[in-house]
Formats: structure tokens, C-alpha cells, sequence
């Protein structure tokens, strides 16, 4: 348990730095959300849409964002090769970074989130889904980005491969978690979309370490 | 101001002048508020505005300080970058948050008066686009130098910053002739003199004079405790050290 | 806890060639043995060979009769030199982690970091440091965690002439314990009582 | 010159990896035109609308997504110190590498926009004006993304930070490339704007190279 | 062309901390210089200050009448632990671009690589050279751009015997050819003509 949590430890400080992380995570959502209905376009005024949405496309930009840093850095200087040296199974670090990560970036944000979505003129009711959406959305991510990361270890391409691989594997969480807020809000059953989105994020819990370790592994063999 | 970094640069002097400087622009901060505010809100109601008008009071000079404290925040920078001056990296690291907090004031009694005068709390225009930007812009400059451990190469990474970002001050004053914005333009400083009346101008000006001397009681007063602390600091390292 | 290492025949290929094969090599508790061989022989690959980190393609590679996995996850230390540390981060961030990763009490960290003289050091980000006590900073990980195995990779190289002797006292006082040292070098390794040459 | 082209060379390929280079910004342009609409929210179904917001995200998030890779790895490795020991002086370097960035990703993206937005939907007649609109954006992001990143050197803190300063900063193109577009769209006089993206760019390309080699001498002295 | 190199008095402050002062030395074309000390002297801080990478903090350093940053940008090669190599390139690319940024000719780029033996190892991602290789890479790099003055941060260390000495009949050459060389080792120089010694 020491083990673990003191990787969480290196984890979340190596994405989010010492101290002072709230003003960087809220700088960046309220940059998001500023120049994301700019870059959309004025004329689509409706800021409640464009609220949530701020919250998905902030997310997933941290999240694409903090990729290199998973894995890639401890590729190359050493650390993933004593990280791999330990009675500790790799699928569990590849995990425990992905949490580390998700603590750093993706809770932070969903914690913005509804009270950015407030701020910009959503409904207050509205705001308990939003920051569940942005949680579970959050942790999916992270797990997801891990696999594209770990897979392009030492492929010699730049951020924008991983992204292509990975920005596809985000639609899904988007799609339920945006059906389950607009069910809501036109108040119509919402549970199901919810309930996908979990199972979405449970099963890259899951199942997205494996892909993680053994992709590792073929990098370093 | 200009002879005011030469006067000011030596640090004892510095301290001299502001330890009776700060609580006196405080004192005339407070009394010109006094007086601007009766004027505000003993004034008759705009014709076109009714009580909303009031608000102008409040937002008109806290926009114009949130410019004002950038501007500063520009000029120490520019000296604590050029002359490497600790004093005005201080006088710079002191601005940041007041003009924050100027700007957040601005955009909250900007939009709680646009809700009466435009029908909505924020549209995506040039003038308050820009100002949101500054906002950020402060904000960046201060996560920029909250996450440095050097603190002189934080100094100079932020005064860059802080100088790039001086490039938005043109951008929010001419925004509303760049863009055909829904805010209004100059109303005072006009070639043509004031296009308002004297009931509303002489209270606006009052309190326009009451923000810089607030501000400047609160920026002296933040310098100050930025130089005791780094003070303290370097007896300590050689505490330390011995 | 190991108290052996075994290689039978060992063979590595990387890219297509074989580096080397029929290597062997017992090793017992309170032994040290220094690596040899040109650049590019395959000194490092073995070292990640028997850290695991690096597949055989003949041979084996055994820790006494304990299971491989079990013996290489608790009983085995690696520097090399891609030594793992974040330039970005303390020194003592660092090593608070690897030790604790590798199983090192709060107390035996101290005791590392002060057997390595880098007390005053441990504010400093490890991009500061200077080459040698960098590589103090990787070997102190060892101390702070004590493991049977050390693998090294030239570890006395960045060392100046006082900390080669204090470093080697540290690896004498380790077989003593009833370490192992396996030790890749160009230079003679002071406490080596066997040593095994590779060839290109 | 030699030097210069070399430079040129390296970057554009650090920044793009071997090969496949049109095919992944192409396919990033698709999952971020797939991913917006999306994220946004459904019933913001004028897609031509979304067409030159995605432009612009694309653009931004290739930017930002390529900014660790332009100063903190070289800073890393020692790559840095070398660049400034030669007779270039380093405002150009700095200058070039940015350059390299944007043919790497900024212009191949902008290349891909205005396809990519006919194939949306957006009024064919409108896309030379976003290939400008990209074309110049992209160019003006390159650079103050150079800011950024060499102003992060040496920070604790990862890509996050260096989205805090830089998104701010390429909020005035979107602004004025957002009006000269709807400007155009609208019949109304949209030089201006295209004006002020271009005054914007140019200043960027010629202030940055100043401000990043500033901060590049700090983060080393 | 540079043909001297004079410190004077030379004082280098890091943190705070004075490293070292009141260090001279006047180097002649032809002439090396071994710089020893003990791990954290300054050895590092020096030859980066020779360079230009950082500032004095007392005394100066001059290139005979040459202007320092032509002397510099035109005059000095620098090899050091941070070899600026990346790892996920080939060794090709990395010697052709850096041959090239310090303005040298493609004939030179191939016959450095083959002085220090790389031929047949360009076409490998530098993460999988070994470490000796990886110096030869870097060192190969100051071949392929003739330059007087060789700043070297322990070149020798992760070599092996035979390189060793094939690097020192090249520094020799190099000397021969009115080169100058300035040092950090561990170990002796073999081309020494002169040292500097710091302290802590
Ligand atoms: C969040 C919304 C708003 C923001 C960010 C904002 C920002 C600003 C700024 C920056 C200035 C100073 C301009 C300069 O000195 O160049 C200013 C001045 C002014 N604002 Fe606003 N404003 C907002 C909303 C409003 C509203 C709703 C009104 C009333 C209709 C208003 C009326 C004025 C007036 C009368 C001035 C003085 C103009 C002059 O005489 O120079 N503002 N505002
Ligand atoms: N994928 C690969 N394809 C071809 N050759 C490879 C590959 N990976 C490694 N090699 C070669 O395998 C050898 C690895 O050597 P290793 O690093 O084990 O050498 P070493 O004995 O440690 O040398 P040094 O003394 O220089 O550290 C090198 O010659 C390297 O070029
Ligand atoms: N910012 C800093 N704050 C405090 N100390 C610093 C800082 N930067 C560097 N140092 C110290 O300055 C010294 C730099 O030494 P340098 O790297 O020049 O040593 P060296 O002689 O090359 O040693 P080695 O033989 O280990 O390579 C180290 O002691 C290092 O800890
Ligand atoms: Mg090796
Ligand atoms: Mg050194």
C-alpha cells in the first residue's frame, strides 16, 4: 500500500506540480470555456449548451495534454524500467498512474465544471449531473488516454497520432453523458444514459490497464 | 510617474515613502468614495436608465483600474526585466492580484448591468472578450510564478509574460470602434468634451479618483510586505547557512 | 531472498544479432563480479536480462530455488544509466519515492541520503546536481531499500576518487551482508572476486 | 542557410514524426470535426457553423498539443545549450522552430479546413477565406505557442500551465478570423478583420522570437 | 580562429554559493587541459562558463583578440553529459543534423563516422546504442565540424579500452592540428599537457 500510494503521490504531483495546482486547473477551465464559444462561433449563444461542452472539450484536452507525460517520460529516462521492477503487477501501475492522472486533471475539472456551467447560465439543477458526467467522463478518459500513450511509446510520432488514436475511443462517454443531460433537462428518463457511461468508464478501468501493461511491455522488451 | 521609479528605486527610500504614503492614499481613497458615492446615488435617474445608472459608479472606474493596474504591471516588469530591479519585481508581483480583482469587478458589475441595459449577462463581444482575456492573463501570470521555485528566474519568466500580454491593453480600448460592439464607446474623454451631464461626470470622476487612490494605497501596502518577506527570507538562507 | 545467481548458457539478440552466447555464471552471497567487455558487447543487456527486463533466446537465468518473478519484484536493485530521476523534481522527492517503491523505511532513507553525504543536497532539483552526485542520489535508492542483487551499470564512473572509495566501501560492506554485486565496468571494480569477460 | 534549413528539417520532423505526416493531421482534423459537434452538444446541428469552429480548435489543439515538444525536451536533453552555441543567434532559432512547428502541423491543418468544411456543409465560396483564416491562425498560434512553452522552461508543472498562458493569448486572432468570416458570409465589408489577424500574426512573428528567447536564456543562465 | 584561451581570475556563483575563484589559466593552441576536482567543484559550471551557457560571477574569459560570442558561435565544440541526442531518432539523422548546424561538410559527416567507427550503426534509433556508442556519437559530431577549441566533459568514461585510445590518438591529432582542449576528468588525460585543479 506505501508502494502504491506513494506512486499516486509522484503522479499527481509530476502532472499537477506542488501547490498552487487550483489556480493552474481553474486558468485553464475558465481558458477553455472562453475560447471555445469564440472559436465555435458567437452565434451559438446558447450558453447552457456550450457550458456543458466546455466541460467535455476541457477535459478531454487535459487529458490529451498530460498523455506524454504518462508514459513516455519514464520511457525514456529509466523510470518505467524500475517501475516495471517491483512485486508490484504492471496492469496495477499502469492503473495507479491512470488514477494519479485522473486525481490531477480530470477531478479538478469536474469539480469546475458545474460551477463554470452555473456561471455561464445553465440550470443549477442541472450542475450534480454535470459534475457526475465530468467524474466518470474524467476517469474514462484518463484510462483511455493511458492506452494511446503506452501504444505509441517509442513510435516516432508526435501528440497528434495519440490523439488519433484516442480521440475516437472518447466519443462514446461523450455521447451518454451529453443524452443524459439533455434527458434531464427535457425531462425525460436520464438514468440509462448515466448508466452507460458508467459502465463505459468501469469496463476502460478495467479492462485499459491490461492494454497498458502489455503494451509496455512490447516497448521495452 | 516618471520620475517616481528613479525617486523610489533605492529600497529604504522606498519604504520611508510608503510606510506614510499607503495609509494617506488610503485616507483620500476613503473620503473621495464617501463624497463620489452621495453624489452617485443622490443623483437624479437616467431618463433612459433609471436606477441601473448607479452602477456606472462602481464599473465605469473599476474597468478603467483593471487597465491601469495591467499598465502598471507592464512598466515594472518592463524595469525589473530591463534593470533587473528586485524592487519593481516586487512592485510587478504586487500589482497582479489587485488587477485581478479590479477585473472581476469590472466583469461582474459589467454584467450585472448588461442584464438591465442589453437583455443578457454576457454576449461574446470585443470589449468583453478582451477584458475576460486580461483576466486570464492575470491569472496566468500568477500560476506562472507560483510554479517556479527559482524565484529570480520566476521573476523574469513572468515580466515576459507580462509584457506579451501588454499587447491586450490596445485591443480593449479600441475594441469598440474595431468591432461594432454593443458597448458603448468614449463618453468622457471626448475631444468634444463630456457627452454626459455634470450630475453624472463630477461623482464618476470622484470615484474614478477614489479606485487609483485605492489602488495605490493597496499596491504600496502589498510591496511592502513583498519586501519584508523577502527580507526575512534571505536573513533566514543565512541562517541557514552560518 | 536471494542467495544466488545462475546463469546457464545465456544468449541475447538484439536487432537480429546475437550479442553473445554460453554465458555462464554462479554467483553466491558475498560475492561481486565485474563485467567486461568492449562497447556494444552486451554488457548492459545482460544486466536487463537478469533484471528481467530483457528476454534470453538460450539459456537461463535462475536465483537459487526461488521463483524468478518473486526474486527480481523484492530482491533485486538496477542503475543504470538511464537512472529514472525526473530532472524536474527535488532530489528529495525522488528519493522518498524510489524508496518507497522499493520497500525502504522513512528511517533508512535518512540513513541513505546521510551514507551519501546528500543531506544538504536533497532541496536541490535534480537537474542542479552535478554528474556525481547525481549518481549518488541513484546509488542511495539501493541503501535506502536493502535487496540481495545489485545490478550496476558503471557505477563508479561520475565518481570522484573520494567517493569511488567511499562507494566501494558501501558495496564491500553489502557483501558482507551477503550481498551480490554484478557489476558492468570499463575500469577494475575494487571489491571484485570474480569476473566475467564478454566478447564481441 | 545550411544551418537554418537543417534546423528546419529536424523540427518539422520532431514535430511530425516519420512519414504518414498529411494522413495523421488529416486524420486529427477528422476526429476533432467528429468529436465538437459532439461535445458541444447535439442541437447545435448547423454543421457549417461547426465547420470553421472545428478549424479552429483543430488548429489550437494541434498547437498546444505540440508545444512540449518545441523547448522542454531540447532543454532536457542538452539539445538547447547547443542551439545557442553557434552564430545563429537564438531570437532566429527560436524563430525557425516555430516555423518548423507550423509546416508541421498549422499548415497542413489549415490545407485540410476548408475541404473539411465543404464537406460539412459550409458555402464553397467561403473557403478560400478559412484557408486564410487557418493559414494565418496557425501561423500566429505557432508563435505565441513558442511563447509559452519556452516560459514554462523549468516549470513544475505540466502542458496545463502552458495552455493557462497561451490560451488567452490566441483568443484576439479567433476574434478577428471569427468576424472577417461572418463579416464575408454576411456580405459585409471583411477585410478588417482578415487586417487584424494578419497584423496579429505578423507581430507575433516578429515580438516572439524576442520573448521566447528571453525566456529560453533564463531558463538556462 | 581560436588560438588561446585565458581565464582570469574566473569566479562561478550557483544558488548562491560561490563554486569556485580566482581561477586562471592561459591555454595555447596545441595544448590540453585536464580539469580535476571533486564531484559538485564546478568542473561542469566551468567549461559551461568557457562556453558561454553561464555567467561569471567575477573575472573574465577571453579567445586571444577574438570577440567572445564570434569566438563562441564559430569557434568551440561542447560535449557533456546531456549530449542533446534524441533518443527516438536515428543516429544518421542526429550526426547530420548536428554536423550541419555547427557547419559541417558532408564528406566530413561520413569520414567522422567512420574515424569512430559508426558506419554500421547509423541506421539504429540512438535509444538502442549502447553507451560507449552513444559517446562515439556524440563525439563524432566535433569531427565532422572542424572547430579549435574542444570543451569535454569526461570524455572518456563510458569507452571502452580500445576507444579509449582510438579517442586519444584523435584528441593527439586534433592537438597536432593547433586545436586546444579543456577537459573535465576523473581519470588521467592521456593527452594532458597541463591541469587545473579545483577545489571545494
Ligand atoms: C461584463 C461586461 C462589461 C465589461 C467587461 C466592460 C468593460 C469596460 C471597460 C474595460 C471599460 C474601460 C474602457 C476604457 O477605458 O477604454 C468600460 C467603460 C465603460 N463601460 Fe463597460 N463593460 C461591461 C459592461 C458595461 C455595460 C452593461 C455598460 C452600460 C450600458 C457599460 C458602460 C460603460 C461605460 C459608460 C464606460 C465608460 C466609457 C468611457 O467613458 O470611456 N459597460 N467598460
Ligand atoms: N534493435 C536493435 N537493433 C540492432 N542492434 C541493437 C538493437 N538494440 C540493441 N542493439 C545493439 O545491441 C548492443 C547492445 O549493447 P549493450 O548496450 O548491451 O552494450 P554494452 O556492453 O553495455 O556496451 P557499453 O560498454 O557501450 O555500454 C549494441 O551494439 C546495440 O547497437
Ligand atoms: N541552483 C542551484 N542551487 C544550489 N546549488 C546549485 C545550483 N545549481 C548548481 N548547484 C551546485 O553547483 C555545483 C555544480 O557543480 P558542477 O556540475 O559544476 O560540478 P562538477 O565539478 O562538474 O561535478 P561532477 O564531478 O560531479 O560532475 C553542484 O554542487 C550543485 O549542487
Ligand atoms: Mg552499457
Ligand atoms: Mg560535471
Amino acid at each position: 500500500m506505501s508502494r502504491l500510494s506513494a506512486l499516486i503521490a509522484r503522479e499527481t504531483t509530476l502532472a499537477w506540480g506542488r501547490g498552487g495546482g487550483p489556480l493552474v486547473a481553474l486558468g485553464f477551465y475558465a481558458g477553455v470555456a472562453t475560447f471555445l464559444p469564440l472559436a465555435i462561433g458567437p452565434q451559438h449563444d446558447r450558453l447552457a449548451g456550450i457550458a456543458t461542452g466546455a466541460a467535455w472539450v476541457a477535459l478531454t484536452l487535459a487529458s490529451l495534454l498530460s498523455l506524454e507525460r504518462m508514459f513516455e517520460r519514464d520511457y525514456e529516462d529509466g523510470a518505467l524500467d524500475l517501475l516495471l521492477l517491483s512485486p508490484v503487477p504492471l496492469e496495477l501501475t499502469c492503473a495507479v498512474k491512470c488514477l494519479g492522472q485522473w486525481l490531477a486533471t480530470g477531478a479538478p475539472l469536474a469539480f469546475a465544471a458545474p460551477i463554470a456551467a452555473i456561471g455561464l447560465g445553465a440550470d443549477p439543477g442541472l450542475s450534480p449531473l454535470i459534475f457526475l458526467c465530468a467524474l466518470l467522463g474524467g476517469l474514462a478518459f484518463a484510462f483511455i488516454g493511458g492506452i494511446g500513450a503506452a501504444l505509441s511509446l517509442g513510435a516516432r510520432r508526435g501528440g497528434l497520432l495519440t490523439a488519433v488514436i484516442v480521440l475516437p475511443l472518447f466519443v462514446p462517454p461523450v455521447i451518454f453523458g451529453g443524452g443524459a443531460l439533455a434527458n434531464f433537462a427535457g425531462g425525460l428518463p436520464w438514468t440509462g444514459g448515466i448508466a452507460f457511461l458508467g459502465a463505459y468508464a468501469a469496463a476502460a478501468v478495467a479492462f485499459g490497464p491490461l492494454a497498458m501493461a502489455a503494451a509496455c511491455r512490447n516497448a521495452l522488451s | 510617474m516618471s520620475w517616481a521609479p528613479a525617486f523610489l528605486s533605492n529600497p529604504d527610500r522606498f519604504m520611508a515613502f510608503s510606510r506614510w504614503a499607503a495609509p494617506m492614499f488610503g485616507l483620500i481613497a476613503l473620503g473621495l468614495a464617501v463624497v463620489g458615492l452621495y453624489l452617485g446615488f443622490t443623483a437624479p435617474e437616467d431618463y433612459q436608465q433609471g436606477q441601473t445608472v448607479r452602477i456606472m459608479f462602481i464599473h465605469v472606474p473599476a474597468a478603467q483600474m483593471s487597465m491601469f493596474a495591467y499598465a502598471c504591471l507592464g512598466v515594472a516588469s518592463f524595469l525589473s526585466l530591463i534593470f533587473r530591479h528586485t524592487l519593481a519585481d516586487c512592485a510587478a508581483q504586487a500589482a497582479a492580484p489587485l488587477g485581478a480583482a479590479f477585473t472581476f469587478l469590472a466583469l461582474v458589475t459589467g454584467s450585472l448591468w448588461g442584464r438591465p441595459m442589453w437583455g443578457t449577462w454576457w454576449e461574446w463581444d470585443g470589449r468583453l472578450t478582451s477584458v475576460l482575456v486580461m483576466f486570464l492573463l492575470y491569472i496566468a501570470y500568477m500560476a506562472l510564478r507560483a510554479s517556479m521555485d527559482d524565484e529570480v528566474k520566476a521573476a523574469r519568466a513572468a515580466a515576459i509574460l507580462a509584457l506579451v500580454g501588454s499587447i491586450n491593453l490596445p485591443i480593449i480600448h479600441f475594441s469598440v470602434e474595431w468591432w461594432n460592439s454593443i458597448h458603448q464607446g468614449s463618453s468622457i474623454f471626448r475631444k468634444d468634451g463630456p457627452s454626459m451631464p455634470a450630475v453624472f461626470w463630477v461623482p464618476l470622476l470622484l470615484m474614478a479618483l477614489a479606485y487609483m487612490s485605492a489602488f495605490g494605497s493597496l499596491w504600496l501596502v502589498r510591496i511592502r510586505g513583498e519586501v519584508w518577506r523577502r527580507k526575512a527570507e534571505i536573513a533566514a538562507q543565512r541562517a541557514a547557512r552560518d | 531472498m536471494i542467495t544466488q545467481l545462475l546463469l546457464k548458457d545465456a544468449a541475447v539478440r538484439r536487432g537480429g544479432r546475437l550479442l553473445f552466447e554460453g554465458v555462464s555464471l554462479n554467483l553466491a552471497a558475498g560475492e561481486a563480479c565485474a563485467l567486461t567487455g568492449p562497447n556494444g558487447s552486451g554488457k548492459t543487456s545482460l544486466l536487463r536480462a537478469v533484471a528481467g527486463l530483457v528476454r534470453l533466446e538460450a539459456g537461463t537465468i535462475g536465483f537459487g530455488d526461488l521463483d524468478p518473478a518473486d526474486a527480481r519484484g523484492e530482491g533485486l536493485h538496477l542503475v543504470g544509466h538511464a537512472d529514472g530521476l525526473k530532472s524536474a523534481r527535488t532530489a528529495r522527492e525522488e528519493l522518498n519515492f524510489w524508496s518507497r517503491w522499493t520497500g525502504g523505511a522513512q528511517a533508512s532513507i535518512q540513513e541513505a541520503a546521510e551514507a551519501l553525504d546528500l543531506v544538504s543536497l536533497l532541496d536541490l532539483e535534480v537537474r542542479r546536481l552535478s554528474a556525481g552526485q547525481r549518481r549518488r542520489l541513484a546509488l542511495a535508492r539501493m541503501l535506502a531499500a536493502p535487496r540481495p542483487l545489485w545490478l550496476l551499470d558503471e557505477p563508479l564512473s561520475p565518481l570522484d576518487a573520494k567517493w569511488r572509495e567511499g562507494f566501494s566501501a558501501l558495496m564491500k560492506r553489502h557483501l558482507d551482508g551477503g550481498g551480490l554485486i554484478l557489476a558492468a565496468v570499463h575500469d577494475p571494480l575494487p571489491v571484485a572476486t570474480r569476473s566475467l569477460e564478454l566478447r564481441q
